[in-house]
């Protein structure tokens, strides 16, 4: 294993409480279940419960000191976050989670195709039969049920391209057409770990005039990504993965189309002015946050972005990247172990899904979980990839910056005994 | 929580296959995991005469299947309902309630389940299917007898 | 003043550390604005703190300990949650905040209405023209721009209750009709602080059979409210009113109801099975739950619920109920003002509105916060009542447990100093 | 923040009330307050001969729309934006911006409402009114023009 330089594993590791407690009677925890969900250092519960002792108000709403030391802090973190993904402040929205945000263009597009009292600029959003919105068969359900019920309510059609047997997009798949109206598609699989081709489905994408949101959900928690640069139209992405709290995630529109765009969820903070008759709205992004916002967890994000950054995002990219690169060596060696996506690192990113042949995915992951090792089994949310690949589970062990060395080999190890448990052993 | 006798059902299940005849059939998903069970009751009277079943699924839902049969195949309806409840009783009861091995003979092995709330949907998937196929035997018998009165012919469970 | 008992103000007091700072150069902070946002006690920070640095975990996802014992501290959260308001677990869906929930139903009703791929169960959740939602003139702007858009994207007509001189809803305004299918209202007033005679207005809405949506923003934090009891439908309420965190709010919705209506966000964790094709939906309270929740931030406001058991939730009314007594009279003694909302103290709760003759609302709050006092200026998202009483902007002084006498005196004086220093004294 | 310059402004408005004629309207409004601002601007080829104004709102902004009166009437077109320019820069500059009184004269007095970011829309309503007015005379005019060479009986504003 290379050490990465200006990486102190045991360092960042004291900065998170969690990671030294221990489960089942006394092991030391090994969480290898970032993709789920990511732990949070010190640095960003202090923030959070620094902002709630010393500044908690409401929101661009009040006129006292701590109102506005509030909305003060709430704007420097949106700041903060645009900077990280090479966006301005006004194309950042909070939202609860990354699911959130992909509903909220989903469901701006199924209100810009109500016309009745909407003006010509939302026109570019609206949908009708015959229409079609294009995914991917990787995709996380948050990328896909979604469309899916659009497609319901406006009539339009669900196409996607599928998926090579190395877990890459098959580009040949599919054309778009002149009917093409969104190709959504993430960044990231949250399974295989494959890194999809986002220039080549831009260019696609812009020769037919649809727009492209970018499910950035396991990107930008762990390489760089500057959103202005892949030149897409909307991506989406959570705090919890990114070292960052749960329950504040955030939807990069660009300007100009945030702008065009009809609201989503409406009532106080979002409005511009109101009658019992009609009200219009406020410019973005007030206008896509409405109600009192998850305000300390804005600051928390924006303090795991500080954190993040003090280490270097391409810092914690190429750790990770160490860490996949042992883990698929180390797994691919265990007899009966085949792991689904790509073994080859180019493209790809921190996700190894694998199953072992005569034992199901729930069995290895109670034996991990025995030896305090944290993974996740199942259909990790993208259950139309698994039954792709014939498989109804897989064991999913995934990594940020806090991972050594060390914990995949105690993956590897485990899995080896979860063989050996079920007398699998060849 | 993996008691031997849970992996000896595992690696030698008792009744599996899909078996005809059969009164009713029904199909369970566990969404969390993807894991699959088609079970099929076929009944004499008011008597389970076959438990037959197909699994997609990890060793405790394979294994609670296995051990079902063993325990309600034979029984009247009422009296397999009872060992059900006890069953889910046991598998929801978080390690706090325990079994009779009167009623649950080798099902008391899941009783260490309990312990691991994510499990407990995977030992009890087979007892659900299981549930379900007697609701729709009684659902075809009402309905084959309403229709027998009405048209013999569209009679088909 | 009557000191209420059992309540001991400056122990509560001690809980809340925001409370000890100073503002505009060392005045102590007099905190008159939680009918915005509330201020969280020590006991919730630490609670949340403790879930991050010792059980946190994806919930509903994982197999391993940590998942389990994250699932566990959410719905044990949840139980408690719908304890406190007379529910069952399963009639408590955790949304970001209350405008979520009320678009959540809204949103929910629009979908039941395009039927295409729908059941027989979601159709009485379905409308059209013709169809009409009624709502009350005092509503915040949650609980009137949703039903606005609603009313939009299904052709139905919006009517509402207007409000009388005392700040009442004027019953006799409007008459329900077989075609109302929604009757919305707030439970409290959150400029007015009047209470709304909930039993009769659910008896009309009975009566014609439409659904009942309770706004309770302002109830569920400051007063004993059993949502079984009052047999409405649907209720919101937002945990950062009821010193929980910002980012967490609840939808009550009756199981009949929640078991019968379509999702509205859609994404991970509230799915049955899912297909390219097709996508089938798990039972509530999932269903309405897409994504990875605000974990936290439940159990949050599970302790802040805990927090209120421990002091009472009558005890923390009457104390309020004093706080607005003395408000009212203290205010009403100044020459020049005028409140805006009943004077009368039979249902009304805790937020005192008012103007000042000569002195603009913005005016007189800014000299209230250059004394420390910290009032919210402005329309309070309810720009239709003001219009109503002709006022472009109000002064309001809201409360909680940690409110003191004290602390409304000088409320008063600042109005008084506002006055003089306008020169508007009489 | 209460500067004696802000007061005296607001208990005696310079130009205060709406006046015919006039070249263009501006409405605005504070969406956080419900304060209101009705502005109407008059040119006289290239330079302000009148702003008239109506509004509803704090003292600030009403001492802002009186000061800018006295700041704008008998400039140029040009000058007047510049003046606005340095004006917002200084209720928008955090209390960073060193105000130039050659440039803003009273309006200076207003430099204490920048460390007020709740405020800072106040004492800019005027000026953004000021600003909507001037670029809607440019297009009536523009209008005129274009329409003048077309059909002269529609040309009204
Ligand atoms: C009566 C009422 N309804 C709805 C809301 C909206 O709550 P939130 O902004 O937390 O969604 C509020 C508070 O802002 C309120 O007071
Ligand atoms: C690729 C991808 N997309 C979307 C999501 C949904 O994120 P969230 O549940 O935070 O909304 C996830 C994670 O769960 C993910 O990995």
């Amino acid at each position: 294993m290379t050490t990465i330089e200006g990486l102190d594993v045991q360092k960042v590791r004291a900065d998170f409480p969690i990671l030294t407690r221990t489960v089942r009677e006394g092991r030391p925890l090994v969480y290898l279940d970032s993709g789920a969900t990511s732990q949070r250092p010190r640095q960003v519960l202090d923030a959070e419960r620094a902002f709630l002792e010393q500044h908690n108000a409401a929101v661009h709403r009040g006129a006292h000191q701590l109102a506005e030391e509030a909305t003060d802090a709430y704007e420097s973190a949106r700041a903060r976050i645009a900077a990280f993904i090479g966006a301005g402040p006004g194309e950042v929205v909070f939202t609860k989670n990354a699911t959130e945000g992909i509903n909220l263009v989903a469901y701006a597009m199924s209100n810009s195709s109500i016309r009745t009292g909407l003006g010509p600029e939302s026109e570019r959003f609206a949908l009708g039969p015959g229409d079609e919105i294009v995914i991917t068969e990787l995709e996380h359900h948050a990328n896909l049920v979604p469309w899916q019920e659009l497609c319901r309510r406006t009539g339009a059609t669900l196409r996607w391209y599928s998926i090579t047997d190395e877990g890459r997009v098959d580009l040949d798949s599919i054309e778009l057409t002149e009917r093409t109206k969104v190709v959504a598609f993430a960044h990231q699989s949250n399974v295989l770990g494959t890194i999809l081709p986002v220039a080549e489905l831009v260019r696609r994408a812009r020769a037919v005039g649809a727009l492209v949101l970018l499910d950035a959900c396991q990107s930008v928690p762990h390489m760089p990504v500057d959103l202005g640069e892949l030149d897409v139209d909307f991506a989406v992405f959570s705090g919890h993965k990114m070292l960052g709290p749960s329950g504040v995630g955030v939807l990069y529109g660009r300007a100009e189309l945030l702008a065009a765009m009809p609201p989503f969820l409406t009532g106080g903070s979002m409005i511009e002015l109101v009658r019992m008759e009609h009200t219009t709205y406020s410019a973005p992004p007030q206008r896509f946050e409405a109600g009192v916002p998850m305000t300390s967890q804005a600051v928390g994000l924006g303090a795991a972005v500080e954190y993040i950054n003090d280490i270097g995002i391409d810092v914690i990219h190429a750790h990770e990247i160490a860490l996949v690169r042992q883990a698929v060596d180390g797994l691919a060696a265990v007899p009966g172990v085949r792991i689904i996506g790509p073994q080859d690192l180019t493209d790809r990113g921190g996700a190894v899904a694998f199953v072992v042949d005569g034992v199901h995915a729930h069995d290895v992951g109670q034996v991990l979980d025995d030896r305090g090792v944290a993974v996740r089994v199942g259909h990790h949310c993208a259950w139309p990839l698994h039954r792709r690949f014939g498989v109804a589970a897989t064991v999913r062990a995934s990594f940020h910056v806090y991972n050594t060395p060390d914990e995949v080999a105690a993956l590897v190890e485990g899995v080896q005994a979860a063989r050996e448990f079920f007398g699998v052993v060849s | 929580m993996y008691q031997e006798i849970i992996l000896d059902h595992y690696r030698t299940p008792h009744g599996a296959g899909l078996r005809e005849p059969f009164d009713a059939e029904s199909f369970q998903i566990n969404p969390t995991c993807g894991d699959e069970i088609t079970l099929r009751v076929k009944l004499d009277g008011d008597t389970v005469s076959d438990v037959s079943y197909e699994t997609l699924g990890c060793s405790i839902s394979q294994a609670s299947a296995s051990v079902l049969t063993d325990l309600v195949v034979g029984r009247s309806i009422e009296d397999s309902m009872r060992v059900l409840t006890a069953f889910q009783e046991m598998a929801q009861g978080r390690g706090q309630v325990e079994p009779d091995e009167d009623v649950l003979g080798d099902g008391v092995a899941f009783a260490g389940v309990a312990r691991y709330p994510a499990r407990v949907k995977c030992a009890l998937l087979g007892w659900m299917a299981f549930k379900d196929a007697v609701v729709r035997t009684a659902q075809t018998q009402d309905a084959a007898q309403t229709q027998a009165t009405r048209d013999p012919e569209e009679a088909q469970p």
